[in-house]
């Protein structure tokens, strides 16, 4: 809700909503300018948990630095690892086994339902309501076990590889996985029971934060940032990569513009998602994950590269700068939610404070990803 | 006279008592409940079902120092947290629990409980400014803003039981409705009054007992995802020991007052063996929807909770106060 | 064709006279353009546009630009409705030169990746900031300030973002030791 | 005004439906493992920290390449080994293994050409003092066959 009042510059305070704020899930500090309750100014201030991934990137080989893509997001990490490996794949020239990129196709999928799931619990304790977090939670940890089988750790995968994948999938997995998807579709109606037609819900959602196309497009927004304000752009359909063009799946899309359209957006993200990963089970085709051939030490030829992927947070691109050497001369990370939260302090001015919060919650931070 | 002052202090006592056991085990019951909707045993380490948790609480928040933070106004400060407990135990006082049951009738009972409850609201506010923490100013002027809006609609509810019992004396609004569950308040078909919009009234009334108790969806004041814990984040020990017993007492006492109000009080839904029991029965069933709501809705937004009683719960209560009037008048 | 469009406006940025490289270059001397970047030469490579293989670069066309022009040329692709993906900075060392990178994409369908890039000397590395054409840019331009040590000119607020407030040095210039 | 109704009654409504099911979750059963007092077993591929892999007599598979050491991304690794006198290939003298440093990636485990390395499948290590997070892996070979 806009401020309906006139605001009064001259008789503000200032309110520091972090680092330590319930509301920013980590390490991230507003630096609010208020009155009474409307936010008048607003200045993001990030960079508590900056780890100079880039510099590390320099100075590490190409595979001792795939590791670190996976600490970039703890949430959806395989997707980043994949926009790397497919950026490397792709400069190098290594071939890679169709049965590993099915099998990364569909982990990114699940690493995405995942994502989603712990935002939209998130997001709804954010705005008060805390059962649905634990809901949310549960059916999270199906995925996570399943991963977990499969590449051996629970949020930082590490899983892929220049060319292929660390460890094959199993039969088990796969009858996990298929199992998982009718009671992921079940609890999902659940939660549009719950909560997605919850008045309470709606009413806080519905109008909040209106981000016009024009501004996602000023601050390159991606993700449902974009397509909840009738942007239709999805790095997989805009940019076929890996196997995404041989699965049928819609890009959902609402036009409200408002925290409720970017909502809606991630929740059928998570149906597509399913869909995904249906038909790359059935597809699933069978042979090596690995190229024959052992590969030595990747070394890039000079140039200039960039990939870019579809992670659970949006347009996620690398961009390789080679000399040639074992090192990447320079290796740029551009990460979704950066520019995604950059435009929250052009947006919530003259926003109510728990509107803002909720419009931050609508924006899928994950901090050590801005941060880098 | 003498006997009468010895009947209140024996009274205040076992409100005391009563509304400190309440608060223990309600929060027993919040994180048992809360435990089980969200699909988690809860606490279950200290003794049979975890039952010996809130008095480990209670000895952990005592043992607890007792901190003010540099700045604060030390009188305000220290005063909230009791002005927010005194209240709602003398409230107790003239609660009647069953016809027996009563520490001092009084013929203008609600009257006295509503004073009372205001005065709630006050420590609220003496918290939130007293702190010296934006926070906590913003929580408070959100709760003041919150009380004032809700204690409108609550009252206009209450003048219609009123009118329909004739009297404000809470034991006489009980005998009014006793004989059987068609006679409750709730939906009133004894002779002379069948107003089926009773049941709205109910809900209304409900509904602001939620929100003048600060409770969830209604707690805009605490609201910790947004302003930390509210009016209460810069308390710590048996400070905030005694606004967490407040919020509990204050549950109790609206439970009390909807049972006694619409419920019947201690009548039997049947007709028969009207007791104490039926009314704990019924006070305990309304908090465990106290509960059960709490944790199932999302907080409603300052506007959201303003729209809703200015623009839905005061009108409809205002009709139902003509609706009611007219239909005592005819029959 | 989007694609068509950009690379003649963004070629109209350089004069004839001034002789721009081919603008299809055959994978041959594509990598030959490419080897002037390359450190080991001594030679950067001339301002102008260049198109590339979408398929091993990731990007359709690449327009190195003078800092004086890099207003124009953003401006352009503001008007063609691209959005900004990323600015980032390269460390030339060998070159005595920071090269600056902007990342722009399109939302439509009509695929089109456009890289603009400028070099100034790494003793005075300034750049007039385009904070006025896409708001989005300052982040960007303050990461890049950070990490390299690049000027934005007319830059609204160039403190440091990621490093701590009082950060006086720029992590990702190459002579700087971890 | 009709709108008006229709919006309190369709509120109301949702709810009522949220309230189910809030319900119903009430009474279905719990789902968290009590985690002191119960356990869950780590997964095949489960990826602790590293151990070396018991070979033949008891012995390691190592022969001191220092491939994982190389493979490491954080310099976690430090090993040393000598040649025996008369013996053909070097054997393994020191193993350490600095847990502080170390992000469980499994680059050395894959680097390892010879069999030598493994995860093993400890997950409570917490401690307070940095000491405890060196391993000594030789060591911690001797203490599984005595």
């Amino acid at each position: 809700m806009s401020a309906p009042i006139k605001l009064r510059p001259d008789e503000t305070f200032i309110l520091n909503v972090g680092p330590q704020h319930p509301a920013t899930h980590g390490v991230l500090r507003v630096k609010m300018e208020m009155d009474g309750e409307y936010i008048v100014n607003a200045e993001t201030v990030i960079g508590y948990i900056h780890r100079m991934h880039e510099k590390m990137g320099e100075l590490k080989t190409y595979s001792q630095f795939l590791m670190n893509l996976s600490r970039m997001d703890y949430l959806g990490a395989l997707g980043y690892s994949h926009g790397h490996v497919l950026l490397i794949e792709k400069a190098a020239g290594i071939e890679v086994p169709e049965r590993a990129e099915y099998i990364r196709a569909i982990t990114v999928e699940l690493n995405r339902i995942a994502s989603h799931l712990f935002w939209f619990g998130a997001f709804v304790m954010d705005l008060g309501g805390f059962s649905p977090l634990m809901y949310a939670l549960q059916d999270r940890e199906y995925i996570l076990d399943m991963l977990e089988a499969i590449t051996g750790s629970r949020l930082t995968y590490s899983y892929y590889r220049f060319g292929g994948l660390y460890n094959d999938v199993d039969d088990d997995f796969i009858a996990a996985a298929r199992r998982f998807i009718p009671r992921m579709r079940t609890s999902m109606k659940k939660y549009h029971k719950l909560v997605t037609g919850n008045i309470i819900f709606r009413k806080r959602l519905e109008g909040i934060a209106p981000l016009t196309p024009e501004i996602c497009r000023k601050y390159g927004a991606s993700s449902a940032v974009a397509r909840g304000s009738g942007i239709n752009f999805d790095v997989r359909k805009n940019e076929p990569y890996s196997v995404y063009p041989e699965f049928d799946f819609d890009v959902p899309v609402f036009h409200e513009c408002d925290s409720l359209a970017r909502y809606n957006v991630r929740m059928a993200e998570i149906e597509q998602s399913l869909r995904i990963i249906e038909q790359g089970l059935d597809k699933l085709p069978g042979g090596p994950i690995m190229p024959e051939k052992k590969l030595k030490a990747i070394k890039v030829p000079p140039g200039d590269y960039y990939q870019a992927v579809e992670t659970a947070r949006g347009s996620f691109g690398v961009r390789l700068v080679s000399d040639g050497g074992k090192t990447p001369y320079r290796l740029k990370l551009r990460s979704p939610t950066y520019s995604n939260m950059h435009l929250f302090d052009e947006s919530c001015r003259g926003m109510l404070i728990m509107d803002a919060l909720a419009f931050m919650g609508s924006l899928d931070l994950v901090i050590p990803e801005i941060d880098r | 006279m003498s006997l009468t002052l010895l009947n209140v202090i024996v009274a205040v006592i076992i409100a005391i008592a009563f509304a400190a056991l309440n608060a223990a085990y309600l929060v027993w019951a919040e994180r048992r409940g809360a435990a089980r909707i969200q699909r988690r045993p809860g606490p279950n380490i200290n003794g049979p079902f975890g039952l010996f948790q809130p008095p480990l609480d209670g000895v952990k928040l005592m043992a607890k120092q007792l901190l003010i933070p540099g700045g604060v106004d030390k009188v305000l400060f220290m005063a909230a947290p009791v002005l927010a407990m005194a209240p709602a135990i003398t409230s107790f006082v003239t609660l009647p629990f069953s016809d027996l049951i009563v520490g001092h009738n009084m013929h203008i009972g609600i009257l006295l409980i509503f004073a009372f409850a205001s005065i709630g609201g006050m420590s609220l506010l003496f918290a939130g400014w007293s702190s010296r923490n934006k926070y906590s100013m913003m929580s408070s002027v959100r709760a003041v803003s919150q009380a004032i809006a809700y204690e409108i609609p609550m009252l206009i509810t209450v003048i219609t039981v009123v009118m329909i019992a004739g009297t404000t004396d809470l034991m006489g609004i009980v005998k009014g409705q006793m004989g059987g569950f068609w006679h409750w308040n709730i939906f009133p078909f004894k002779a002379g009054l069948f107003n089926p919009l009773m049941l709205m009234s109910f809900l209304i009334f409900f509904t602001c007992s939620l929100a003048e108790t600060n409770r969830a969806p209604f707690d805009l004041g605490e609201a910790e995802s947004e302003l930390v814990a509210g009016f209460h984040t810069e308390y710590g020990s048996m400070g905030f020991g005694l606004f967490f017993m407040a919020e509990y007492a204050n549950i109790v006492i609206g439970a009390s007052l909807t049972t006694i109000l619409f419920l019947g009080g201690w009548d039997c839904p049947f007709g028969f063996f009207p007791g104490v029991w039926w009314f704990l029965l019924k006070i305990y069933l309304l908090i465990a929807s106290f509960i059960w709501i709490r944790w199932t809705f999302p907080r409603t937004t300052i506007y959201g909770l303003l729209n809703l009683s200015w623009k839905i719960l005061i009108p409809l209560s205002l009709f139902n106060l003509l609706l009611t009037a007219g239909l005592l008048k005819v029959f | 064709m989007i694609f068509e469009k950009t690379k003649q406006a963004l070629q109209g940025l350089f004069p004839q006279s001034e002789k721009t490289p081919v603008t299809a270059l055959p994978p041959a001397q594509e990598d030959a353009a490419e080897s002037k970047k390359t450190p080991k030469k001594e030679e950067p490579r001339p301002d102008g546009v260049v198109e590339r293989d979408y398929k091993v670069h990731g990007y359709h066309l690449d327009a190195q630009v003078s800092p004086a022009q890099l207003l124009e040329a953003v401006s352009l692709l503001d008007k063609a409705e691209f959005f900004i993906e990323s600015i980032t900075g390269v460390d030339w060392i060998k070159e005595d030169q920071m090269e600056v990178i902007y990342d722009f994409n399109r939302y439509d369908f009509d695929l089109c990746r456009v890289v603009i890039r400028t070099r100034v000397p790494r003793s005075n590395p300034v750049v007039p900031t385009i904070t006025d054409i896409y708001a989005g840019a300052n982040w960007h331009e303050r990461e890049t300030h950070d990490f390299f040590g690049i000027k934005f000119d007319g830059h609204p607020h160039l403190i440091p973002l990621l490093l701590p407030e009082d950060a006086d040095y720029h992590p990702l210039c190459k002579d700087f030791k971890v | 005004m009709g709108a008006y109704f229709s919006e309190i009654f369709s509120g109301l409504w949702s709810l009522f439906i949220g309230m189910s099911i809030t319900f119903r979750e009430f009474f279905s059963p719990t789902v968290t493992v009590q985690y002191p007092y119960e356990t869950l077993t780590m997964t095949a591929r489960y990826r602790g920290h590293i151990d070396l892999i018991v070979g033949e007599e008891g012995k390691t598979n190592c022969v001191v390449c220092g491939m994982c050491e190389k493979a490491c991304p954080s310099d976690c690794i430090s090993l040393a080994g000598e040649k025996p006198e008369g013996g053909k290939k070097k054997e393994l003298t020191k193993y350490t293994l600095d847990f502080t440093k170390c992000s469980l990636c499994g680059s050395c485990v894959e680097s390892c050409n010879f069999n030598a390395i493994d995860f093993s499948k400890e997950y409570n290590l917490a401690s307070t003092r940095k000491e405890d997070f060196y391993f000594d892996l030789l060591q911690r070979l001797k203490d599984r066959n005595p």
